[in-house]
């Protein structure tokens, strides 16, 4: 089961990259969930694969009996989903907040910070091919 | 069991649980910061105190013995980094009396840059990856806050570029993680030491540890993943830019200096020799070029932050025992003097109006004294002496040059010239041009108590600087012996683990 | 809000289950799945879902403290649960943090039949913070309206 | 009894399994939502019940019987509900209904959620709470 | 040595708070310092010209094997004598020079620092310590340039000189580790007296050429030279000091030092003589040019830096003493010429020649100092300026090497000398008078006694050249690294010196005679040939702010998606290069295996993703985004691992939950998404390479064994130590409850930060704008 | 509903002195006490308890078959098998006042025969239903108030 | 466990993945706001019975408490989209006048 996740990892990072390129910031943060996502499968994947045994102790035992799925990925993935979950809500709020008040969804188009050196077009300086930006 | 090593977390963390208690009143949390900041400065006195003479403290937390818990470990190189961040911690808390509005303070200033600074301590302090992975996750979302406090719209626009490219750093950084669990079983860095070696495709944890030199990298702001920085670091308020400017890219530093000398050392030549290398000298030039592409006194300061990360790389890559003792000594070099640079940078625009260079001016007529605490940092980023930043500078050459890299330490001595001539052209735009609107009000126009705010952490820092230029030999020494700790680890993995390690199984050569 | 009769009336019937719910999940993290932070998140849907129905205002209200006091006592006190262990055996700080120190009870058979312990407390503290945290956030983002 | 308590949780089962593949299938094949809606909303909420039914037949402990009549009463609950919410929503929004539609004594009234939604939603206007 | 150094600093240090003491004496009290010191130092003439060497060392950074090691042979004690002696001097006529100037407290630090950095310099035997007063004169002449900052040309002025002098600081820095790691040995002197082949060392050369370009940057070799003009800029104390005593001679300095150790070699002596001639020629001509009195002076400076430094390099032994009587009297009279010419502009309020006249009558004082100078200058007997002349030629001729160029060369810029010396004083004193020079006065006895007192010993060292022989040989000796006689006479007999020297009177004559056309003809020859270095200068800059703006556009265009897909590219292709080329890549051995949920669920997973990079909408991008959260919290619970599988759907519900809240305001997907071809295709090819790299990562992670210890160890004890049954919950809580105590810590700071950002809006900014507008 | 509550302490009393914790041992216990209390219920005059118990049995039974034939019906339709469908939005007057009374009724209403309860109107006299297989308006309109409302008021009051 | 059960565990285990995919392809399709948030409702329906057939097949009842858990969250969630659409209802309408 281990090889079939790994090429479904990597098809979800394939996709999460093609959404992070976006220039939509919403389209980048999906792509953002879907790497988190992908890196947690990822973590339970090394860690190993097992079907149907959680490792929870049975009442009255005091030891986990074999077969057992390990305990410790999925302790680190746990923690990885929350701290992603509490990373990607502030981003979210933090996008809304930058539409509000910049008025833009558009990466490229974020340019109060930097750089105001660079002629507004760009001047063809840019490595982003331009053709697109006559659409935003 | 010594709760020092704990300390560097703790009482941030604690601090930042009363403020956040404290929400309504804005004088209580500013005492509390200021009494939990200097609480952590004491500790982190005491921690180097413990350490001086190469004992390393560990704690077992919970009681787990390694590798089962987690394990903080203090040496002369944690020791020093939490002893430098504890004292940029103070010092910009101070000047955050005179600088965070009543705003910014409700809304949570306080208990973030708490937050922000108990995972700077927990990167320096934990002997465990997945750990530090969560530490560099609080500092991250600490980051965002303070980023975004205030909400202006350049704010906004910065801060989320640096959301964005974070969050893609900080995937790959837990990916990374995963994968060297994954070849090894375990995350107790001390064990890790002992296990990569025994993985039977040494390939693979070659690619491993590139992934870390791109994750790290990335916190680093090494080229060519710095976009981040620059995009963002000069928009949030002052003593937020400082002590992100002091401390955040440190940590990556840190955290590279730290598993490239501990756990990934099986194949140097691709590593330290190749990326690494490179990655050092694209980075002095490339965030050199980049301070002298602006006009903007913190824009220039934030693309040196990137230049002199690439110092500190140099030295990692070089990987002698002089190189290394050089990085740390860099690091607490490069640390108060940008933390030195972006407080000065604040208080010449709230002098000046401006912190644009067409904006500014006057300095050295209205305030002298003021022009003498901003020449100490700038000289000491030039590298002239007899000032920290000479110092690091000299060893990394003198270290450069042993190993006869010509290139890297070409680069760098033309990097320490751009930043000479970026510094010289401050100096006359900022300090020695008149202001474009005639004369202009000195520090004195201030109110007192904002002043002495704004101003006592200039003293303090530029007294730093000159005390470790004119008598650089204890930090010199000290950096010298935590390399040396860093480059034959295995008293460290001893005192984590409480076991003579096993003798490495080295598996076949590498191709 | 949504002003819909249904909703608030079936908000009404729900909230307290879920509390209650929440609670049970919390308490038997240790020996089951669920603890603290899947038991803070359904008391955080739970309120979010009445500030659905009923606004805002009616919420916080009904919450009665702030979301950000919730959060900070509920990282007060994971921390403190660290600290217990610095009170001993063997003298003040003479064992590592978030050691735990536990209250076991055992059946005339010898067996452990209740155990409750500082690491349940820290849960507590994490089940707090969630609710803090993600409260906070829904009380961020209604009020917008 | 154990064995008959087993066949017919594996009927229960069988049929709930057959339940939510009716509601999926009548997701895709219905004409409307509102229409898609009485699928997912009636066979799903049966077709998953029947499942919990199974499980609490399944497990002897009185825990796991009480949870998953717990988890039924909540569905039977929540379900309908739901389905008022989006229901109602799919109104305001404007769906078409289908073209076998023969009455529609919403549309024209006062009561119209579309009409209430945006009338009440204009500038300065509060909208009333509810009871 | 230590002592005298850090008493000028400390003077340095006071200087400011004792002027605002005495604002009308504080010179003379400041002047008493150095003075003292030098009387100090003349004490120390005996000693060394009997051969004694004076050292102190003691430890600085001993980490390094840095220490402050001082050694005061000839050599160091001529240049300390110089800079204390006539630093003394500069300070007392600066006193008059600037009184009433309101930061002229800051310009005592400034100088007394400068000077306390060039004894430093010459004093040090270290070479760290070398090259940190080195950089200190760089640094503090820099503030000096710039003294008049709200003048934009002194501030020009002063970062270029910083920057030259700078360069040529970073080569020095590489040149001297080098030496020392070469040499074995970071004391100067102990590398000269080494056995240690240096000249036949591998790195020779690059150890000379990165010595010499900080000696020649520093001491203003062409081409290097075009700073030192601007350099004027300063008050005229700094420019006699700069010239006369101090900065510009560090170089010279420093050829002179490193003779011994380095010099002698093809490469040493055809390198310092070539670029010494032609700045020697160029300063000379160079200051015909000129009109305003101090570039004249400026551009002498230039000829006598070529001089020097060609004398060092012959290495001679009558090019050694030429070069120490040479250096001696050219510091007299310059000194004694910047002070004079800046008598002229106080008492006139112009320093251009061509409005200056018929100063005689009103400023004979000023003059006679002017005259005096102005003919060692020339090199007439009896002045020192002759002896040292004459010594020059004879270095000349004698050095085997020299080719008949250098002669011609020597000649013709000693000529320019006449000539400018002419220029300073004939023109400005026995001119027509001008409307410029009518209400000129004599100045002060501060500002005369300076000059007066350098000027005297020109010619008192002239007529007596026993007074300074004896420390002139030990200088001598020095710079030979081995005993060397040296005699002064004013007349060494017919030889054929004796002739040059008539015939480059002879020629300096004429060419003042001839000053018009040959001043044409000057600029048009520089016109002709465009070598306007200082115009190149700013050239240079220009172009490196270009260049750095270019390639900062490049890199830094503000463009999210750019930064993006740069940070990918390396994210992938840095570990997917390693992975082939350190033969990471491994299949593991396993069958794939049959297990139809897991190939169902990631299936879905699947059909969720495309479906998330195909929406045309908003929310079918996050309902597609749902299918495969939920199907990877299904693939959580049956795979064992029921905690993770819950908390992944609540926080997947709980996320969208999030997005649905914020994007009803957000605008819908639009044309943004509509991109070229081209570059679809380049995400699309970025996107399936990171998606190759990582599954060819995983798997062969995968093919490693992983070992069990740990979560052995947590079946184990979770029970029986952690009372608890649930181990992935006992692991979170207590085994690593430190990480969890960090996830807490992220979560409150997301929710603190959320509402920060929702509820304080744009008040903050407000707050700002108040207080920038009214500090 | 005092009854209720002296009902649950006699179960509890029942497992207390049987030792039994189980569901199942609660479950007999609550029967035993309920017939019990039913067999002495001339103490306990105008108490509605049983009326209500019962009546709730009563009506989950009736509901849950009603769900039952609801879906295959609905099931049919899905499949293409049975009649084809005619939806229509139907207004339901109500007599039903309380909150409780509405949610259950309109909760009922979704889950059973081909209806979906839409929206209360915001005076809350009228339910609007959307109903999948509509014969005559009219009809359904009165079979909903006499089957389901019916039902439902009367177990509630 | 009975073989019977087993078999009947398996292939209602079978049934509800296709049933998954066939809500999948309705979430996917839309086409209006309404339909893709039923399908996402059915889904986590779908889920909630899903993770109760786990319970039967590995034996574990622990994953009940999952599947109540999904229903309360599930629930929320259908609610808030209900939300979205009344408030993107008004957005656009107030957008267009
Ligand atoms: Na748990
Ligand atoms: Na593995």
């Amino acid at each position: 089961m281990e090889i079939v996740l790994a090429f479904t990892v990597g098809a979800l990072v394939a996709g999460s990259v093609y959404l992070l390129l976006s220039r939509n910031l919403l389209r980048l943060l999906f792509g953002v969930i879907l790497l988190s996502n992908a890196v947690n499968l990822s973590i339970f994947l090394v860690g190993g694969l097992t079907f149907g045994a959680p490792p929870l102790i049975a009442e009255g035992r005091s030891v986990l009996e074999a077969p057992y799925a390990n305990p410790l990925p999925q302790a680190l993935i746990l923690t990885a989903i929350v701290i992603g979950f509490g990373l990607l809500a502030f981003s979210l709020v933090l996008v809304y907040r930058g539409h509000q008040e910049i008025g833009t969804l558009d990466g490229d188009a974020l340019r109060l910070a930097e750089p105001p050196e660079t002629p507004a077009a760009g001047g063809g300086a840019t490595a982003i091919p331009t053709q697109d930006r006559s659409a935003a | 069991m010594n709760w020092l090593v704990a300390a560097p977390i703790l009482i941030p963390m604690a601090t930042a649980a009363l403020t956040g208690l404290a929400w309504r009143s804005v004088p209580l949390q500013r005492a509390l910061t200021l009494a939990g900041m200097t609480a952590l400065l004491l500790a982190a006195i005491a921690l180097l105190l413990q350490v001086q003479h190469g004992r390393i403290l560990v704690m077992q937390m919970g009681g787990w013995a390694a590798p089962f818990g987690i394990t903080l470990v203090a040496d002369m190189l944690t020791a020093i980094m939490v002893l430098v961040s504890a004292l940029m911690a103070l010092a910009v808390a101070v000047y955050s009396l005179g600088d965070i509005d009543p705003v910014r303070a409700r809304t949570g200033f306080h208990p973030v840059f708490c937050a922000l600074m108990v995972g700077v301590g927990g990167a320096f302090v934990t002997g465990d990856l997945f750990n530090m992975y969560v530490w560099f996750e609080v500092m991250l979302i600490g980051s965002f806050v303070l980023l975004a406090l205030g909400g202006r719209k350049e704010q906004l626009d910065g801060a989320i570029k640096y959301a964005c490219l974070n969050l893609v750093a900080t995937a790959a950084l837990l990916l990374a993680v995963a994968l060297l669990y994954g070849v090894t079983g375990t995350l107790n860095m001390a064990e890790l030491a002992l296990r990569v070696r025994m993985v039977p495709n040494q390939g693979i944890v070659t690619t491993i540890a590139v992934l870390f030199i791109v994750a790290f990298g990335m916190k680093a702001a090494v080229f060519p993943l710095f976009f981040w920085l620059p995009a963002a670091y000069h928009t949030p308020a002052v003593a937020v830019q400082a002590i992100f400017a002091g401390l955040l890219t440190k940590v990556g530093v840190y955290a590279l200096l730290r598993t490239f000398t501990l756990i990934f050392t099986g194949d140097t030549g691709w590593t330290h020799g190749g990326i690494l290398m490179w990655i050092a000298g694209l980075t002095m030039l490339a965030g050199v070029l980049g301070s002298l592409a602006v006009r903007d006194l913190r824009r220039a300061w934030s693309w040196q932050v990137v230049a002199h990360i690439g110092y500190m790389i140099m030295g990692l890559a070089l990987y002698t025992p002089l190189a290394v003792a050089g990085v740390v000594f860099y690091l607490v070099h490069d640390i108060v003097v940008k933390t030195n640079l972006f407080l000065g940078a604040g208080v010449v625009r709230r002098l000046g109006g401006s912190a644009d260079y067409a904006g500014l001016g006057g300095l050295f007529k209205a305030a002298p004294l003021l022009a003498v605490l901003l020449f100490v940092p700038m000289a000491s980023l030039a590298g002239f002496p007899p000032l920290s930043g000479f110092w690091s500078k000299l060893v990394l050459v003198q270290a450069g040059l042993e190993q006869q890299s010509w290139a890297i330490v070409a680069v760098a001595l033309v990097t320490g010239l751009l930043t000479m001539a970026l510094v010289g052209r401050v100096w006359a735009e900022v300090v020695w041009k008149p202001h474009p609107d005639g004369d202009i009000a000195g520090t004195a126009a201030l109110p007192a108590g904002q002043r002495l705010a704004l101003v006592a952490p200039l003293v303090l820092l530029s007294g730093i600087t000159v005390a470790i230029g004119l008598y650089a030999q204890p930090v010199m020494d000290l950096s010298s012996r935590a390399a040396a700790d860093l480059l034959s680890p295995e008293p460290y993995i001893r005192a984590i683990l409480g076991e003579p390690p096993p003798p490495p199984v080295l598996v076949g050569e590498l191709p | 809000m949504m002003n819909s009769l249904i909703l608030q009336t079936a908000t009404r019937l729900l909230l307290g289950l879920m509390i209650l719910f929440s609670v049970f999940i919390l308490w038997r993290g240790h020996n089951q799945p669920g603890g603290g932070f899947i038991g803070g998140l359904i008391v955080a849907v739970a309120f979010a879902l009445h500030a659905l129905a009923y606004g805002v205002r009616a919420m916080r209200k009904l919450l009665v403290l702030d979301p950000r006091t919730i959060l900070a006592a509920g990282l007060a006190l994971s921390i403190l649960a660290g600290f217990v262990a610095a009170l001993g055996p063997g003298g003040l700080f003479a064992n590592p943090y978030l050691e735990g120190r536990w209250f076991v009870t055992y059946t005339p058979a010898g067996e452990k039949s209740f155990a409750i312990g500082t690491p349940v407390l820290f849960d507590i503290g994490v089940y707090l913070v969630v609710i803090g945290g993600i409260l906070a956030m829904v009380q961020g983002l209604m009020e917008e309206d | 009894m154990t064995d008959l308590l087993q066949i017919l949780a594996g009927l229960l089962v069988l049929g709930g399994a057959c339940f939510c593949f009716v509601a999926a299938l009548g997701i895709v094949r219905l004409p409307d939502p509102i229409m898609r809606m009485h699928a997912s909303s009636k066979a799903g909420t049966v077709g998953c019940g029947l499942i919990l039914l199974s499980v609490a037949l399944h497990f002897p402990e009185g825990g796991v019987m009480a949870r998953a009549l717990a988890a039924i009463a909540f569905l039977l609950i929540s379900t309908p509900v739901a389905a008022h919410m989006i229901g109602r929503a799919a109104y305001a929004c404007g769906v078409e209904l289908c073209a076998g539609t023969i009455a529609d004594e919403l549309k024209d009234t006062k009561d119209n959620p579309r009409r209430l939604l945006l009338g009440q939603a204009g500038p300065g206007v509060e909208r009333t709470g509810g009871p | 040595m230590l002592t005298a150094v850090v008493a000028i600093f400390l003077l340095a240090a006071l200087a400011p708070s004792l002027h605002r003491l005495l604002p009308n004496g504080s010179h003379w009290v400041l002047a008493l310092g150095p003075a003292a010191i030098t009387v100090w130092f003349a004490s120390q003439i005996p000693a060394v010209s009997g051969g004694a060497v004076l050292t102190q060392a003691m430890h600085w950074v001993p980490a390094l094997g840095v220490e402050l090691a001082f050694r005061l042979d000839g050599l160091s004690l001529l240049f300390a004598l110089l800079v204390t002696g006539i630093g003394s001097l500069i300070v007392v006529y600066s006193g008059s020079y600037l009184h009433g100037h309101e930061h002229q407290g800051r310009f005592y630090l400034f100088i007394l620092a400068f000077m306390g950095s060039m004894l430093g310099l010459v004093l040090a035997d270290d070479m760290i310590g070398l090259f940190v007063f080195w950089e200190l004169t760089s640094v503090t002449s820099f503030l000096l340039i710039g003294f008049n900052h709200e003048d934009a040309r002194s501030r020009r002025s002063a970062v270029q000189a910083l920057l030259v002098t700078a360069t040529g600081g970073l080569a020095l820095l590489a040149g001297l580790v080098l030496l020392g790691l070469e040499g074995g040995s970071f004391r100067l002197s102990a590398v000269q007296a080494s056995e240690v082949d240096l000249r036949g060392s591998a790195l020779y050369l690059p150890i000379l050429g990165l010595l010499l370009l900080g000696a020649f940057t520093k001491s203003a070799q062409v081409p290097f030279h075009f700073w030192l003009p601007n350099a004027m800029d300063a008050p005229t104390p700094v420019s006699a000091y700069l010239h006369s005593a101090t900065m510009v001679k560090a170089g010279v300095y420093l050829v002179a030092r490193l003779q011994p150790t380095l010099g002698g070699t093809e490469v040493w002596i055809w390198t310092l003589a070539g670029f010494g001639a032609v700045t020697a020629v160029w300063g000379g001509l160079m200051a015909l040019r000129s009109t305003d009195l101090k570039k004249v002076l400026a551009y002498t400076t230039l000829m006598a830096l070529g001089v020097l430094t060609l004398l060092a390099g012959l290495g001679s032994e009558d090019a050694i003493r030429a070069y120490c009587v040479f250096l001696l009297g050219h510091s007299l009279y310059k000194g004694a010429l910047f002070m004079g010419a800046g008598g002229v502009d106080h008492g006139t309020g112009t320093r251009d020649v061509r409005d200056l006249g018929g100063l005689w009558p009103k400023m004979r004082l000023t003059g006679l100092v002017i005259l005096l100078a102005a003919l060692s200058m020339a090199g007439l007997p009896p002045f020192f300026g002759f002896v040292g002349k004459e010594l020059i030629y004879e270095g000349v001729l004698e050095a085997d090497p020299a080719g008949l160029w250098i002669l011609a060369g020597v000649v013709l810029a000693n000529a320019t000398m006449l000539g400018a010396a002419g220029l300073v004083f004939v023109k400005p004193f026995l001119g027509r008078p001008t409307p410029a020079t009518a209400h000129a006065h004599e100045n002060g006895p501060a500002l005369l006694l300076g000059p007066a007192v350098l000027a005297l010993l020109g010619l008192g060292f002239g007529l007596m050249g026993s007074w300074p022989a004896g420390l002139l040989q030990a200088t001598a000796a020095a710079v030979a690294g081995r005993p060397l006689a040296l005699e002064l006479h004013l007349w060494h007999g017919l030889t054929p010196a004796l002739g040059l020297s008539a015939l480059t009177i002879a020629l300096g004559a004429l060419l003042y005679v001839g000053l018009g056309p040959v001043t044409a003809a000057l600029a048009g020859l520089a016109r002709l040939s465009r070598v306007d270095f200082d115009a190149g200068w700013d050239r240079l800059l220009a172009g490196l702010d270009a260049l750095a703006r270019a390639i900062t556009r490049r890199q830094q265009t503000g463009a999210l998606t750019w930064y993006m897909l740069a940070t990918i590219a390396v994210l992938t292709l840095l570990p997917g290069v390693t992975l082939l080329a350190r033969g990471g890549l491994q299949w593991p051995d396993q069958p794939v295996g049959d297990d139809y949920v897991g190939w169902a669920l990631c299936g879905l997973m699947l059909l969720g993703t495309a479906g998330a990079l195909w929406a045309r909408t908003r929310l079918g991008a996050i309902t597609a985004l749902s299918i495969v959260g939920m199907s990877i919290a299904l693939f959580f619970l049956a795979f064992s691992a029921p905690d993770v599988g819950i908390t992944q759907l609540m926080v997947e519900t709980l996320t969208v939950i999030i997005i649905v809240l914020v994007l009803a305001r957000l605008p819908k997907f639009g044309p943004l998404e509509r991109t070229g071809a081209g570059l679809r295709l380049l995400k699309a090819g970025l996107a399936l390479l990171a998606g190759a790299v990582t599954t060819a990562i995983l798997l062969s992670v995968h093919a490693q064994p992983l070992s069990p210890h740990l979560s052995e160890f947590y079946a184990a004890a979770s029970y029986v130590e952690a009372f608890g049954h649930n181990v992935v919950n006992v692991i979170i809580v207590d085994f690593r409850g430190f990480d969890t105590l960090g996830e807490i810590a992220v979560v409150a700071m997301a929710g603190l930060g959320v509402l920060a950002l929702l509820k304080a809006r744009g008040a903050p900014a407000a707050e700002d704008q108040k207080r920038e507008t009214a500090p | 509903m005092s009854l209720f509550v002296t009902n649950l302490l006699l179960a509890l009393a029942w497992v207390a002195v049987n030792g039994d914790f189980s569901l199942g041992g609660f479950v007999a216990g609550f029967i035993l006490a309920h017939l019990i209390l039913f067999l002495a219920r001339p103490l306990y005059p105008g108490q509605r308890y049983f009326h209500t118990l019962w009546g709730a049995l009563g009506f989950l039974l009736w509901f849950l078959k009603e769900v039952w034939v609801s879906s295959v019906r609905v099931a049919k339709g899905v499949l293409g098998i049975g009649p084809k469908p005619t939806p229509a939005v139907v207004a339901i007057p109500l007599d039903a006042r309380t909150d409780l009374e509405i949610t259950l009724l309109a909760c009922c209403i979704t889950l059973t025969p081909g209806t979906l309860s839409l929206d209360v109107s915001p005076d809350r006299r009228t339910l609007y239903i959307h109903s999948m297989f509509t014969e005559d308006v009219e009809a359904l309109r009165r079979e909903t108030k006499e089957t389901m409302e019916r039902r439902i008021l009367e177990f509630l009051r | 466990m009975i073989p019977f059960l087993q078999i009947c565990i398996e292939i209602a285990l079978g049934v509800l993945l296709l049933a998954l995919v066939l809500a999948s392809v309705r979430i996917l399709r839309g086409p209006s706001l309404p339909d893709r948030i039923i399908a996402v409702d059915l889904f986590g329906t779908l889920c909630v019975a899903a993770i109760a057939l786990l319970a039967l097949y590995t034996d574990q009842p622990v994953f009940i408490d999952a599947a109540i858990a999904l229903a309360l969250v599930a629930f929320f969630g259908t609610v808030a989209y209900a939300r979205f659409v009344e408030r993107r209802t008004v957005e656009e309408t107030n957008a267009d006048d």
